[in-house]
């Protein structure tokens, strides 16, 4: 019963980390700009994806560590200050925009503008995790998050084309506006292939206290926890194509976003996206303040565990509420919560290297792992990503210099 | 005397006729009872892949790692490391007496 | 035992499996004839940013001075209290009585239990 | 080799935040005037709430007249820049009288206002197309 109730650990990773504002807001801009043709993309960093949140929960379960205690363990403190770094100063935008999300959501909503809604929306997030425990946030956000299914809904009731959605999910070259493409296509894998997402299912591993007869359900759910994140940003991306598209609407804000589904579903089109955003970035923020404190109590050898009460781990619970209250900041001076989503998208994909690269290395260690070391499929993914990883680095840093 | 093993780590090391031999990069110890004694260092590029413990990752592309330069580690007994100045270690033994570890 | 793979970075534990943080320097006692052995393990305060860089490490006696317990020597157990070495590295002594964990304390003392709803550290 | 590939490559991405041309100038100004127009035909049907349909008629006011401005320095090549100028000035009053009929409660006036918006917009793209070419 425990290990079909782990099937929420998926979900909820999914839902949080992979269907966020990035990645719904990358898929619909995709869909309005560019039809069917960025699929492929959708497809690569969900692939992508299932290897990597796969490896990482068998890593935990065999070996009782997390990704985190590893590269510490293995390449030693300076390494692992360099990759604390970069990773911690990308989570940390990454919980801007989510938190921004959440704003964005209850403007619409309620016509409220979201710095309003930065103060009191931080709160509820420290507040569930100063409160709650591991397992209230996985199911609630879980269950929540299957608000999502709407997109599906949205995008089947628009009756796409499935032969031309079939041929987007192989690359090719649009006709005109090479930029652009290019740009969504590095900020889609950047918002699937996302770090903090592998950092928190390998946590959670820990904290759902998986061990190795967890092995075939860790790989179930990882293929479908992923995959159906996969699934319903591919079908934002479809309902996207199918209603602004025909308008003539490129989409550059979350209002526009927002009238997704009100032609496929006209009368809860607009609360269900709403709600969908709301769910999706209220866990994904979640998540990311976790996984922040999660690389920093792993990193140094502090007591960590999201069911304790918080003076039983201080130190971990002082990051999170530090990194709460730090990324309102940005929200309460009004900066424009989609520009830090792209921003943070571009510098995902910048910092990838660092946060795979340790993953070819662990995952083949027989002194962690054993018997249940990497075969030459998942080590060929993981040098694939790598290399896809180098390639969006080298694209996304000239990006970010110049202004983009 | 006392140090630090944490900043020994990646310090080069010379012979004794002031030839490069490589950086310090793990050290095997016994433990004994309480205590704890060192039994050799391990120098060069290939003590980093037994320090990654990532035999099994480079095993299969040996081949192609022909250089023996890159793929060799010095294995020097504790007798014949000088650490009286640990900044600057040396051997008490001149680079082709040593042993390659295997 | 290869001591930087085996022991160094590796998260350690007390005798009743609490975390107190990681072997973050090792100290090894070099006599003139002698054979080396290790001494101590480090814990904390400058030892791990003096692995970066010294300046990182005096940039951190330096914050440390100003906030927090203020202790300033790092943490040294003797190697003679290490019970096991494998996937952790457990050791014969209680956290508190250690220092290891003089943040965690204060951090709880200080901040965590003046907000609601945060409990309290026992005594002890 | 393929360094300098790469590096041509995102220098290639990077000019993707190179000042916009009149022709994408052009794309814009439609894209704001059809996301009025699937804002106001949302509200129609009574799905969205008055504030959010209100917001964003008058983000479409203002990004639309921020657009015009810019079409109107430098106008886009083989356009009359006269009649676009005239019809996109039209577009943007009409968007700011269906804000006001919103708040008027005025549904019948706004269906029609906002088929004249649909009509302005299809001239706007027929502009668009024609001077196409000449990109």
């Amino acid at each position: 019963m425990k290990k079909v109730l782990a099937i929420t650990l998926g979900i909820v990773t999914s839902v949080g980390g992979f269907l966020e504002i990035g990645s719904v807001t990358t898929a619909v801009q995709a869909g309005a700009a560019f039809g069917y043709q960025l699929l492929w993309a959708i497809l690569l960093g969900t692939a992508c994806l299932v290897f990597l949140v796969e490896m990482s929960g068998r890593f935990s379960a065999v070996s009782r560590h997390t990704i985190v205690d590893a590269t510490r363990e293995r390449f030693g403190f300076p390494f692992f200050a360099i990759v604390m770094v970069g990773v911690v100063l990308v989570f940390f935008m990454v919980l801007v925009a989510e938190l921004g999300g959440i704003g964005l959501s209850l403007q619409i909503l309620t016509g409220i503008g979201f710095p309003w809604w930065a103060v009191p929306v931080s709160f509820v997030v420290w507040f569930l995790m100063w409160k709650g425990t591991f397992g209230l946030i996985e199911n609630g956000a879980s269950i929540l998050g299957l608000v999502t299914i709407s997109f599906v809904v949205a995008a089947v009731k628009l009756n796409p084309d499935w032969g031309a959605a079939a041929h987007g999910l192989l690359p090719g070259m649009p006709g005109t506006d090479k930029a652009k493409y290019g740009f969504l296509a590095v900020s889609i894998l950047g918002a699937s292939i996302s770090p903090h997402l592998m950092y928190f299912y390998s946590s959670g591993a820990i904290e759902d206290e998986w061990d190795k007869s967890y092995i075939p359900v860790n790989r179930f759910i990882a293929t479908l926890g992923m995959t159906f994140g996969g699934v319903l940003s591919m079908a934002a991306l479809v309902a996207a194509a199918l209603t602004f598209q025909p308008n003539g609407v490129e989409v550059d804000t979350f209002e526009q976003s927002a009238l997704l589904m009100t032609t496929a579903l006209p009368k809860w089109g607009f609360f269900l996206f709403a709600a969908s955003m709301l769910f999706t970035c209220l866990g994904a923020a979640l998540e990311t303040s976790l996984a922040i404190a999660y690389f920093f109590a792993q990193g140094f050898g502090w007591s960590w565990s999201e069911d304790l009460t918080p003076s039983k781990n201080a130190r971990f619970c002082f990051v999170y509420t530090i990194i709460i209250l730090l990324a309102a900041v940005p929200l309460l001076m009004g900066i424009d919560p989609i520009k830090v989503t792209l921003m943070s998208m571009a510098l995902t994909a910048a910092t990838l290297p660092l946060a795979v690269a340790p993953f070819l290395f662990l995952m083949n260690d027989p002194i962690y792992l054993g018997e249940h070391r990497n075969g030459w499929i998942s080590n060929t993914v993981v040098a694939i990503t790598i290399l896809i990883s180098f390639v969006l680095a080298l694209i996304a840093i000239p990006l970010q210099i110049l202004g983009g | 005397m006392e140090i630090n093993v944490e900043l020994l780590l990646g310090t080069k090391v010379c012979d004794i006729d002031g030839e490069d031999v490589g950086r310090i990069e793990e050290l095997r110890v016994e433990r004994d009872g309480q205590s704890c004694l060192v039994e050799a260092y391990f120098i060069g590029a290939s003590a980093v892949i037994q320090r990654l413990s990532a035999w099994t990752l480079v095993r299969p592309i040996r081949g192609i790692l022909s250089t023996r330069r890159l793929y060799s580690a010095y294995q020097v007994p504790w007798q014949d490391m000088d650490l009286s100045d640990p900044r600057h270690p040396r051997l008490r033994i001149a680079k082709r007496d040593l042993r390659h570890a295997k | 035992m290869d001591l930087v793979r085996d022991v160094m970075d590796q998260k350690l534990l007390d005798r009743e499996d609490c975390e107190m943080g990681r072997v973050d320097g090792l100290v090894m006692e070099v006599g003139e004839h002698s054979q080396p052995r290790i001494t101590h393990i480090q814990i904390g305060g400058t030892t791990p940013w003096m692995r970066l860089h010294p300046a990182f490490a005096r940039l951190s006696a330096r914050l440390a001075q100003m906030w927090g317990p203020k202790r300033k020597e790092p943490v040294r157990i003797p190697w003679s209290r290490v019970m096991t070495v494998g996937r952790d590295i457990k050791l014969d002594v209680r956290v508190r009585e250690t220092g290891a964990i003089d943040w965690e304390i204060w951090i709880a003392r200080h901040i965590i239990e003046r907000i609601p709803g945060g409990g309290h550290v026992e005594e002890g | 080799m393929w360094i300098k590939r790469l590096l041509g490559l995102s220098l290639i991405f990077a000019t993707a935040c190179k000042p916009p041309t009149p022709a994408e100038q052009m794309e814009s100004a439609l894209s704001w005037i059809g996301t009025a127009g699937m804002a106001g035909k949302a509200w129609l049907r009574h799905t969205t709430p008055d504030t959010y349909t209100r917001q964003t008629l008058e983000l479409s006011h203002d990004k639309l007249g921020q657009l015009a401005d810019e079409l109107l320095k430098s106008p886009p090549p083989g356009a009359d820049s006269e009649s676009l100028n005239s019809v996109l000035a039209r577009s943007r009053k009409r968007i700011a009288r269906l804000e006001a009929l919103i708040t008027a409660k005025n549904v019948r006036g706004f269906a029609r206002e906002l088929d004249a918006l649909r009509a302005d917009q299809r001239l706007v793209k027929r502009m668009s197309d024609r001077m196409e070419p000449n990109e």
